[in-house]
């Protein structure tokens, strides 16, 4: 049997396979697809201390190969998820990582102090880098100052481990990374979504309520393995690949490129197994290329 | 595996999602057994036999309209019939998606996630009582479905059935055949009255004394039949369209902002509708 | 007729359909599919001083709905140009942009100062974002000041007007669209490719022989769309939209965001009619909008 | 609009393009006659007739595989055989393109370029000689059409034909059923010889002696027809294959190091070839 367990450090997966932020609920609602417990783990929707609406719909639409989305981080807080989400989900043996949000650094900080008092949660996955904010389009991870600020800052009090999620919406990405990691992030997930839009040339407006929105699907694929492959080459702390996955193929290439473990999102969408799907075919790759444990494939690319 | 999910059920509010979750099915080769074409309008009866046995008038499945990655997500299609082991749905080719699927042709298979949704409220009280089902063009399609129910229920319905023109009321003789009682419009009067199935609606009423009202289509229709049910203080059910990443409630992005008890919510077409009673919704021309 | 005609200023086209530099040859390769004196323009290969030999092979990976190139520029120098290809295509009556590269600044001055003493040429491209370069992905077009300097040094001798070619792969596009105008820029393209990359798992090598390319076709107009949007409201001068453009629609929505032409690149290869296409779909808005000249959609995005 | 191109025409270097491309053409519904298909490999026959009449072996078109965005580009193929106004393509289903390719059926159309690139070369002088010609798997496909133009040339064409297993040599039959004098190997000895065509060539020149080799297949194949063919001093062609942005001299994708006159240089496949002689090419392990 293939091992396909990957050690992040701070936190192992029983394999490398996770759920994107804001793709996959709660986890719950895909329950009728695919067993959570069978799932590296899964990272639930974005966070905020308190309640948020959301932006006014149209929030998606749909571009070639790809899905712009400006939901706006529509959300339940910190209290209701505690009171609500947590205890229902603390009996699946996969790990729960929460992705925290904030419209300044303190409120990120608030979240991981709240969290950090509930039990259940494997780590936090820091969420700097979202485009669908009051910010309009900027956030902290768009800077090495405003990155290493924010990661500072919650690595103050945070008692769990801290994954920053980065934007690719940068001129180097590497920059971002390192002050993420002299920050005292524990990993970096790279990446969230670009920043786009899409016009509706009938009506000469804009097909997202929100005006912009963030592109997510295997369109941008390309880009953020490169993102990967270039980060892998100037950190130490390990690195979940994001973007436009929806195959073992495609997750591999990220672990080629350097990424310990690998996010699913639009994915999810598209097929509700993905997940599943590719948990198999990492499988089914090792055993062809008598790979006996996958980390051994992990930044491998020979250029 | 099921036991933490079972816990869930206890906890309604913003738990829904998994009450609905545990009745859906993914059928990646549904077999298609039955195509039909009439212009832009497509008809299609595949095998899915989980799903057919727990589809409920005004729920809807999610259909990949081909294997590569544009057009990449599904499509919402709302079930239009129910035999046996074997689901239509009947759509308008309207973009990318949808045409493709109209190329599907018999054996066939369709990749589909279903039954998803709410649908209409079906009580035992419409019995032996008169209802109105009000359909636009392509909002045909759960009607059909809908009919056979209330039929079977032992309530009396009758049909409106609108289009542009002819070719937009294709499905008026599946439900003469069937003996349905069926009023039809067009707006350019090239078959049945000239207008639109909202005026119909309106003159009929002066005669017809429904208790409740079902209606599908264009936004625009279904706003002038609120007003019409309104007026009348007929009870009214809407079924509503918005555009769906997943179809199950995991994506926020089908919202829509909607009159819950007090307070106006954005909420999930896909999981809370797409059927909902005209109180609870908010018009367009309203919403300012 | 509709008016299809727009105006940079310092040039009119016929039309605003342009081709996108590397995706069209030297224009003639074209002539089977497309009379080429109906453009508005083209844009030919990048040329800088001397002949270069371009990279290895592979130099391309299709991805979803994209393509990754690096061709290195492979390309015959100004002198062979100017000798032999530039006599032949001053009959065509339509504009001759020509895509002016450099390793460095003084490079691209040297490029125009020789294209000056030549006939035939309606205005130059520069070329300050191109991915595949010895500057290994680093590009003039990364940062505000380099831009400045190039643009600046070629405007002090240049005799035809500049269209400074801009890259996508920059964290704040306004601050870089902002700096060629001040440096002198008559207008402005965007954007160049995407830097990305591609692995075969199998081999665990780069698709690429150079490792990085970047990525151009439909998969990215949503991410320039949005740029063209963003520069629209900080600049005078006019807007080239280039990026996945393959139909009428997708021209449009880049004038309705605020672009004065387009270029159609990859959509040639997919369909070497493309450009003849996207003219007559203009055409159709046009009449069925009761729009009488073209130059009213541009920037009139309802926000 | 001729007259500027025409002037070009003059200048041969840089413009043999211009030269090619004013002979292609596209045909963007080019009607399907006629499929066959074994296993992975799918023969298809459709209505192309200018492509038909200017047709050479050796060149090949590009082709759409689907008329999303995904999967984007064309890809090429060789011209299988042409007869009156049609043109045959056989392929192998190797990815995404070539496996929606094989979904089409017969009255469904293709969206084609051609003929592209340049073929091999066929002169008098090989009337009543002896040539050889060697594909291996899908190579065999531009073959078919240059063993029927030597025929009518009045050369002697043996055809060697190699796969990996018996599945792999589909066309064996057509070639037999019009008398062609053919050799088959299978890796597996699953049907003719056992083991690889080189190896067949190699021991057969012992008593064959033909004039020119056109050779089509797996890289390392060439390879080895290249090092046999040199060894007999027997003059060889080879039809390359690259990955193409498209197919017409336009995109610089797809160049391959050769050696031209004295010097080596990044030469593009799609126009100059994608055939070959054998003393321009620099085979892989050379390379170093
Ligand atoms: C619950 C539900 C049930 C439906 N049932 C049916 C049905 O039974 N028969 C039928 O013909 N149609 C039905 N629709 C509408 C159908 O989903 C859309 O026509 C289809 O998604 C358009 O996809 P496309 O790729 O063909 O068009 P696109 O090229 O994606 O777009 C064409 C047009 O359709 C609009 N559109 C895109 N996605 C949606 C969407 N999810 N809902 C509504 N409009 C959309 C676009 O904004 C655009 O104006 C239903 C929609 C919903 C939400
Ligand atoms: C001039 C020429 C003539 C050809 N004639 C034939 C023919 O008659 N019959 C036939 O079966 N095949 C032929 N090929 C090969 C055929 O083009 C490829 O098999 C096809 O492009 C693969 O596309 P795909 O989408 O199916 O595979 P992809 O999913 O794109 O890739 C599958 C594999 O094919 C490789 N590949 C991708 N594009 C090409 C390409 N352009 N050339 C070669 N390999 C490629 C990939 O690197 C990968 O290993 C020819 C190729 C060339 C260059
Ligand atoms: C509908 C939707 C909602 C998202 N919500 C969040 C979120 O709450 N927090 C976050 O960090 N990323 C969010 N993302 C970004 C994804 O987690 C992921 O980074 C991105 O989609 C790229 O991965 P993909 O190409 O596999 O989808 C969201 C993406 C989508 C499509
Ligand atoms: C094969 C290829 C070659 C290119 N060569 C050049 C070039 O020489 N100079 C340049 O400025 N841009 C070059 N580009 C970029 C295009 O001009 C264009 O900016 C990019 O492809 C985006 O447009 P598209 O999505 O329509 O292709 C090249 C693109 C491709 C695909
Ligand atoms: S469509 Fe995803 S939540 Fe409704
Ligand atoms: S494939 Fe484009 S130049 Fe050869």
């Amino acid at each position: 049997m293939t091992d396909l367990s990957v050690d992040l450090g701070f936190l192992r997966l029983k394999n490398p396979v996770l759920t994107a932020s804001g793709t996959f609920g709660y986890g719950v609602e895909f329950t009728p697809f695919v067993d959570l417990n069978e799932l590296g783990g899964f990272v639930v929707k974005g966070l905020y201390f308190h309640p948020r609406p959301g932006n006014p719909p149209p929030r998606l639409v749909e571009t070639a190969s790809g899905l712009i989305n400006a939901i706006g981080l529509q959300g339940i807080g910190v209290k209701r998820f505690s009171e609500e989400i947590l205890p229902r989900l603390k009996d699946y043996d996969t790990a729960l990582i929460v992705n925290v949000c904030g419209d300044e650094d303190e409120e990120y900080a608030a979240v991981t102090e709240y969290l950090d008092k509930q039990d259940g949660i494997a780590a936090y996955e820091l969420n700097i880098s979202c485009p669908n904010t009051k910010r309009d389009g900027r956030c902290p991870a768009l800077s090495p100052d405003t990155t290493h600020a924010v990661v500072s800052l919650v690595k103050k009090t945070s008692k769990r481990p801290v994954i920053t999620k980065l934007s690719p919406n940068v001129t180097d990405i590497t920059e971002i990374a390192l002050a993420a990691q002299e920050g005292g992030s524990d990993g970096l997930a790279l990446a969230n979504t670009f920043l786009a839009m899409a016009i509706d040339v009938e009506t000469r407006t804009p097909k997202l309520a929100n005006v912009f929105g963030g592109l997510s699907g295997p369109a941008i694929k390309p880009l953020t393995l490169r993102m990967v492959y270039q980060v892998a080459q100037s950190v130490q702390i390990p690195i979940v690949g994001i973007g436009g996955i929806v195959s073992g193929n495609d997750a591999l290439e990220y672990m080629i490129a350097g990424a310990s473990a690998i996010e699913v999102g639009t994915a999810n969408f598209v097929d509700p197994e993905s997940t599943k799907n590719i948990i198999r075919d990492l499988e089914a790759y090792c055993r062809k290329n008598g790979i006996q444990r996958i980390e051994q494939i992990i930044g491998t690319l020979k250029v | 595996m099921l036991t933490p999910l079972l816990k869930l059920l206890r906890y309604s509010d913003i738990f829904v999602v998994a009450k609905i979750a545990i009745r859906m099915h993914k059928e990646p080769k549904a077999l298609i057994i039955l195509k039909r074409t009439w212009g832009d309008y497509c008809l299609l009866g595949f095998r899915a036999e989980r799903i057919a046995t727990e589809a409920q008038p005004g729920q809807f499945i999610m259909v990949r309209s081909g294997d590569n990655l544009h057009p990449l997500l599904r499509r919402p299609i709302s079930i239009h019939s129910v035999q046996d082991d074997t689901v239509e749905i009947f759509f308008q080719q309207a973009g990318i998606g949808t045409r493709l699927l109209g190329q599907k042709e018999k054996d066939d298979t369709l990749d589909i996630i279903g039954p998803l949704g709410k649908g209409f409220h079906l009580e035992n009280s419409l019995q032996e009582k008169s209802v109105a089902l009000i359909g636009g063009g392509r909002g045909i399609a759960p009607l059909y479905f809908l009919a056979h129910k209330l039929r079977n229920l032992g309530a009396l319905p009758r049909i409106y059935y609108g289009g542009r023109t002819i070719n937009d009321i294709p499905l008026r003789k599946k439900f003469e055949e069937e003996d349905f009682e069926i009023l039809l419009t067009t707006d350019d009067g090239s078959f049945g009255s000239k207008g639109q199935v909202t005026d119909l609606l309106h003159v009929s009423l002066q005669d017809f004394s429904p208790i409740r009202i079902f209606a599908c289509g264009p936004e625009a229709m279904m706003q002038k039949v609120s007003r019409i049910a309104r007026e009348k203080n007929i009870a009214a059910e809407f079924s509503l369209e918005a555009i769906m990443g997943c179809g199950f409630g995991a994506c926020w992005g089908c919202v829509r902002k909607l009159k819950n008890d007090t307070q106006e919510e954005w909420s999930k077409i896909c999981e809370e509708g797409p059927v909902f009673p005209g109180e609870k919704i908010i018009w367009q021309e309203e919403e300012q």
